[in-house]
């Protein structure tokens, strides 16, 4: 039986597979469907320190083996995700390790949603949202700048104890001075990628199918994409990398640790397929045997990158 | 509780131009299923038709243990549906959302169903089930044109229907908010449910909220269909939002700001 | 019957759909299944100043919805393209307008390669590759930066009376920069989009699947993005825009229109469809009918990006 | 000329584990196809899978005017084939490139064919051929085990055939060059064939190509497959690059590199 746990800085994971940011909720509606104690771990919707309302509708598109999303960081707020989300997670799931997506607008309130997570004990990691594509002012102006970027994840890091997985955009000339930037700022892992930024247009009214007008493209259509971003940044840097962008089987899942991530989170695929995480856990150690993989550690990360 | 199903499709019949009707099995969706509930379904033969396309369901039937929706041709993805075999199945997510509020509704009751375009099948299997509980039914139905309706047949079997259309070529010349100010001013109804498009919901909400329950069925572009993704809202009065798909698709006319 | 010439810079088309570069050598593969007196136009494989030999294989991997290519400018060089191609294509289709893609790596080659085409009288415009992301100096420095773009446009025009259409790459964290330099500098018109690097890997040998490791990404995956970054140029010049990136039918053709797009280059949707541009140009007048467009000029752009 | 055409599928079954054999009408390629050429074929049902893939043809029946082609399931596109109904068709490019030079061969000449693997098939059509016009054929057959052998029945009604299998588990213990080593030194040949993976063309290349008129068929990731995009380029001994697809598949052994 191939060995599909994985370690990562403050993650001991039974298997590497965990939902994405924004494509889960906070696990309940999930739930419905399959026991999340099956998952390596969970990532949240994205959290903020006041609720946001997010963008007008509509917010999703479709396109050729993906979709758009303009959601705009919709959440209840980092007081009410205390309250409520991340306790009925440790009360159904004590055992499941949760990463909550941090969003925001500036350096402070960034920090203070980090500050605040210290209050619950289940949350074993933060993701450092600083490529949302989809608000004027959602980190994305931090996830293209490297200087921005560090300053953030300096930040951050001095509030929590907690390791910061900075999540990279993939919207920018060239991804990796933004990756060793947040690298030397104590990131304690990355996260990539982000949205791609597109767009829709309705052909009967002439008008964009998002109110927002441009969208996030996620799904299948983006993994080569992700595939060469996490491959690039795993050449520049040793940091352990939460890889994602279009994984919706275990073979995606596998191309995209050779590509050089140590763990993967799985999107869009769960609207389509409500049982894409569990079937891709259970997929995994049989494509491993296939395809001779003995474990899910660095040594198969493609040597080019090395 | 809502189930992800292999359902096998019995038939699909067009039952007008660019509208279709399809029958699948669903001995545990007929058990549980509410009309004004929704089902999320894969597109088959087409993983670049990357999300499901949610349908209302339109009627249930417990004896056979089958369920239909009825759905216009409107893009790619039903273009492709038409193209689906009897004997296959569709991969299909429900029961999803929230159903019209009907368990309370007393025999003899007098209530009011609004319909327009593919916003009518829901609301055919709602009339049967009031017209079951011995509700006293009145539908009005609004087509683009006689060529373009369908059902009325079925709808008269639960009871009065009233029928506009777009271009005056079936009942009376005009949307439903122009029939209901002119034919049912002076009728009584006790409760009041829409499906159809913003105008439509518009109308049944301004003329009936404040004189009775009145419910809506509203639409949005989906992800998840079931509360996860946050696609799916509506403000509502209380400068809330909403998630159609797990707090809807019916909501109470007074909530929600359209 | 709906009107769907368009009159651009040197290139008064009788419908606004044509090949793209890289996507149709020199047409004479496609002639065998159809006459190219029926496209709008043709744009050529990309030409360089001496032959080249491209990349190693594999060149190019299938993706989801897409693929990608690593061609690597494999071209027989301007004087063979002088010589044969462009002959052939005056002798069997004299009335089709031909663009010629052209790639360099210094400003010197490209110009000589521009100064050279006058001799060819088919030749209508030339489309300048800045972008090609697929080999070591294949101009995608210039497609990156405003002022080596803006240099390159400025030298090429100043040797040639043809109008320089510009190919941006859509690998960049801000495109419009890059568009109003080109534009300043003296660009005709402006092409959109060449390909998104991308990679894949081959999970029985762990190693990319294209022996350049990355690629470029086109074909319906692409779409969305494309049809952003042309609303976005078309937000800030009036130049023409050759739009392209995954269109395969008349409604992605017209979408793209919408966006901003003034014609329409089809590329990797001939290698699935080899009749994907005379389908689509017999498809466009019904579809345009259907949504109601009676002509292709500037009116149909989104007001949006006036 | 190359042409697109909807081929119907008369017959698909497995004739080795993962190898299938898919056979079509298509009575305008039987008139022209040579063997050696292949077609490109887009994978039914699955526009995600966006390119096509290329099989060589392996037999044509010009009586019943049917092709038939075999492949192993490698990746999403061939696991789709297999699913691929009789009765429904097969959108395909063909006959593409240009197949094995076999005009000129004269009755008794006797000639050598060397295939492995999916590499088998095509050489199939050739020795049908070859026997056809009265030459004496050799067949060198390379499979991995006995499990996975095919079609050598079919070889020995058109000559004399040779096997060897990777494990030892049918004839010769060992690969083709081993075998060609062992049993054939002492062989006279006029002409050679070969198809299947690259270290068997060369095995081939080296050991004939000084001898006699040798010929090998070579593969590519490829994108057009007609010569339109130089994917699927080789070098060739005079250090250019010859396009697989529209100046091969098949190539004199001494004019490429492997
Ligand atoms: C709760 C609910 C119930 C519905 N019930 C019915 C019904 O009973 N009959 C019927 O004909 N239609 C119904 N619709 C609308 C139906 O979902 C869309 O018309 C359909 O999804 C369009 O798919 P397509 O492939 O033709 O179009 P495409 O343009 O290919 O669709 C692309 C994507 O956009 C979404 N989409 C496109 N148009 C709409 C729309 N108007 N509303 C919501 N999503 C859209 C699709 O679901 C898909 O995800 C309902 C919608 C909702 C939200
Ligand atoms: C001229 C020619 C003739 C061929 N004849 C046969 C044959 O008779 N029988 C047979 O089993 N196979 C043959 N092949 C190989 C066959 O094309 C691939 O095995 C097949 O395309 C793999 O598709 P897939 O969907 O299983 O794999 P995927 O991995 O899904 O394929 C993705 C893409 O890569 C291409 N590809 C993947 N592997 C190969 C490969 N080894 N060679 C070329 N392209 C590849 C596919 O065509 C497709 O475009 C031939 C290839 C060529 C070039
Ligand atoms: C509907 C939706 C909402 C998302 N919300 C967030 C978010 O709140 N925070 C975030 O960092 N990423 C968000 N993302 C991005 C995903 O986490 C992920 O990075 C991206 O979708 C690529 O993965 P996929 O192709 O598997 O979907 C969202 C994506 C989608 C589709
Ligand atoms: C095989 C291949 C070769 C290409 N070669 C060139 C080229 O030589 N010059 C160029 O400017 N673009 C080249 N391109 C990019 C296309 O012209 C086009 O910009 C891109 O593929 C997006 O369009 P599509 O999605 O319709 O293919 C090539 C694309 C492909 C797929
Ligand atoms: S569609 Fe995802 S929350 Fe409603
Ligand atoms: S596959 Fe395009 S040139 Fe051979």
């Amino acid at each position: 039986m191939p060995d599909v746990t994985v370690h990562l800085p403050g993650l001991d994971l039974k298997n590497p597979i965990m939902p994405a940011s924004g494509c889960f909720g906070f696990g309940q509606e999930y739930s419905q469907f399959y026991d999340l104690n099956q998952l390596g771990a969970l990532i949240t919707k994205a959290t903020t320190l006041k609720p946001r309302q997010g963008n007008p509708t509509p917010r999703v598109a479709e396109t050729e083996s993906g979709m758009l999303n303009a959601i705009g960081l919709q959440n209840p707020g980092v007081d009410h995700v205390l309250a409520k989300e991340l306790p009925w997670l440790a009360e159904h799931y004590p055992e499941l390790p949760i990463i909550v997506n941090v969003a925001g607008t500036h350096v402070d309130d960034y920090a203070a949603v980090c500050a605040a997570l210290k209050a619950a004990p289940n949350v074993k990691a933060i993701e450092l949202n600083i490529s949302c594509p989809n608000v004027a002012h959602g980190g994305m102006e931090f996830g293209t700048d490297p200087d921005s970027a560090a300053q953030l994840t300096q930040a951050c890091s001095a509030v929590t104890d907690l390791p910061i997985y900075v999540k990279l955009s993939p919207n920018v000339t060239d991804i990796r001075p933004i990756a060793e930037a947040v690298s030397r700022a104590g990131a304690a892992g990355l996260s990539l990628i982000n949205t791609l930024v597109g767009e829709r247009f309705d052909l009967m009214t002439r008008q964009p199918i998002l109110a927002n007008v441009t969208g996030g493209l996620s799904g299948p259509a983006v993994k080569p994409v992700a595939l060469r971003l996490i491959q690039q940044v795993r050449s520049v840097t040793d940091l352990p990398i939460i890889g994602m962008g279009g994984v919706s089987t275990a073979d995606d899942a596998l191309e995209m640790l050779v590509a050089g991530a140590d763990a993967i989170a799985v999107g869009s695929a769960n609207f389509r397929e409500p049982l894409a995480c569990p079937n891709i856990i259970a997929d995994l150690p049989k494509r491993m045997t296939h395809f001779h993989f003995e474990n899910l550690t660095k040594e198969i990360h493609w040597e080019g990158t090395k | 509780m809502p189930q992800q199903q292999l359902l096998p499709i019995v038939a699909q019949h067009q039952v007008a131009p660019e509208i279709y009707e399809m029958i699948l099995t669903a001995p545990d969706l007929v058990q549980t299923a509410q009309p004004g509930q929704f089902i999320d379904v894969l597109v088959p033969d087409h993983p670049e038709h990357f999300l499901r396309r949610p349908f209302a369901i339109a009627t249930c039937d417990a004896k056979q243990g089958q369920i239909s929706f009825t759905y216009r041709v409107k893009g790619p993805g039903t273009e492709a549906m038409v193209a689906c075999q009897v004997g296959t199945s569709l991969d299909v997510l429900g029961p999803l959302g929230h159903g019209f509020p009907i368990a309370d509704v007393t025999p003899g009751t007098p209530v009011l169903l609004v319909g327009g375009g593919t916003g009518i099948p829901p609301l055919l299997g709602l009339a049967q089930r009031l017209q079951q509980q011995g509700a006293q039914v009145t539908t009005v139905l609004g087509y683009r044109s006689q060529a373009e309706s369908f059902y009325q047949d079925r709808f008269a079997k639960t009871g009065e229907v009233c029928i506009a259309s777009d271009d005056g070529t079936l009942g009376f010349h005009g949307h439903v908010g122009l029939l209901m100010a002119a034919q049912l001013t002076e009728r009584h109804f006790e409760r009041a449910f829409a499906c159809g498009p913003k105008g439509l919901l518009m109308a049944v909400k301004n003329r009936y909220q404040a004189q009775m329950p009145t419910y809506l069925s509203l639409e949005s572009r989906m992800a998840c269909g079931i509360g996860a993704c946050y696609a799916c809202v509506t403000p509502t009065t209380d400068h809330e939002l909403k998630k159609i798909c797990s707090d809807g698709p019916v909501f109470p006319a007074q909530e929600v700001v359209l």
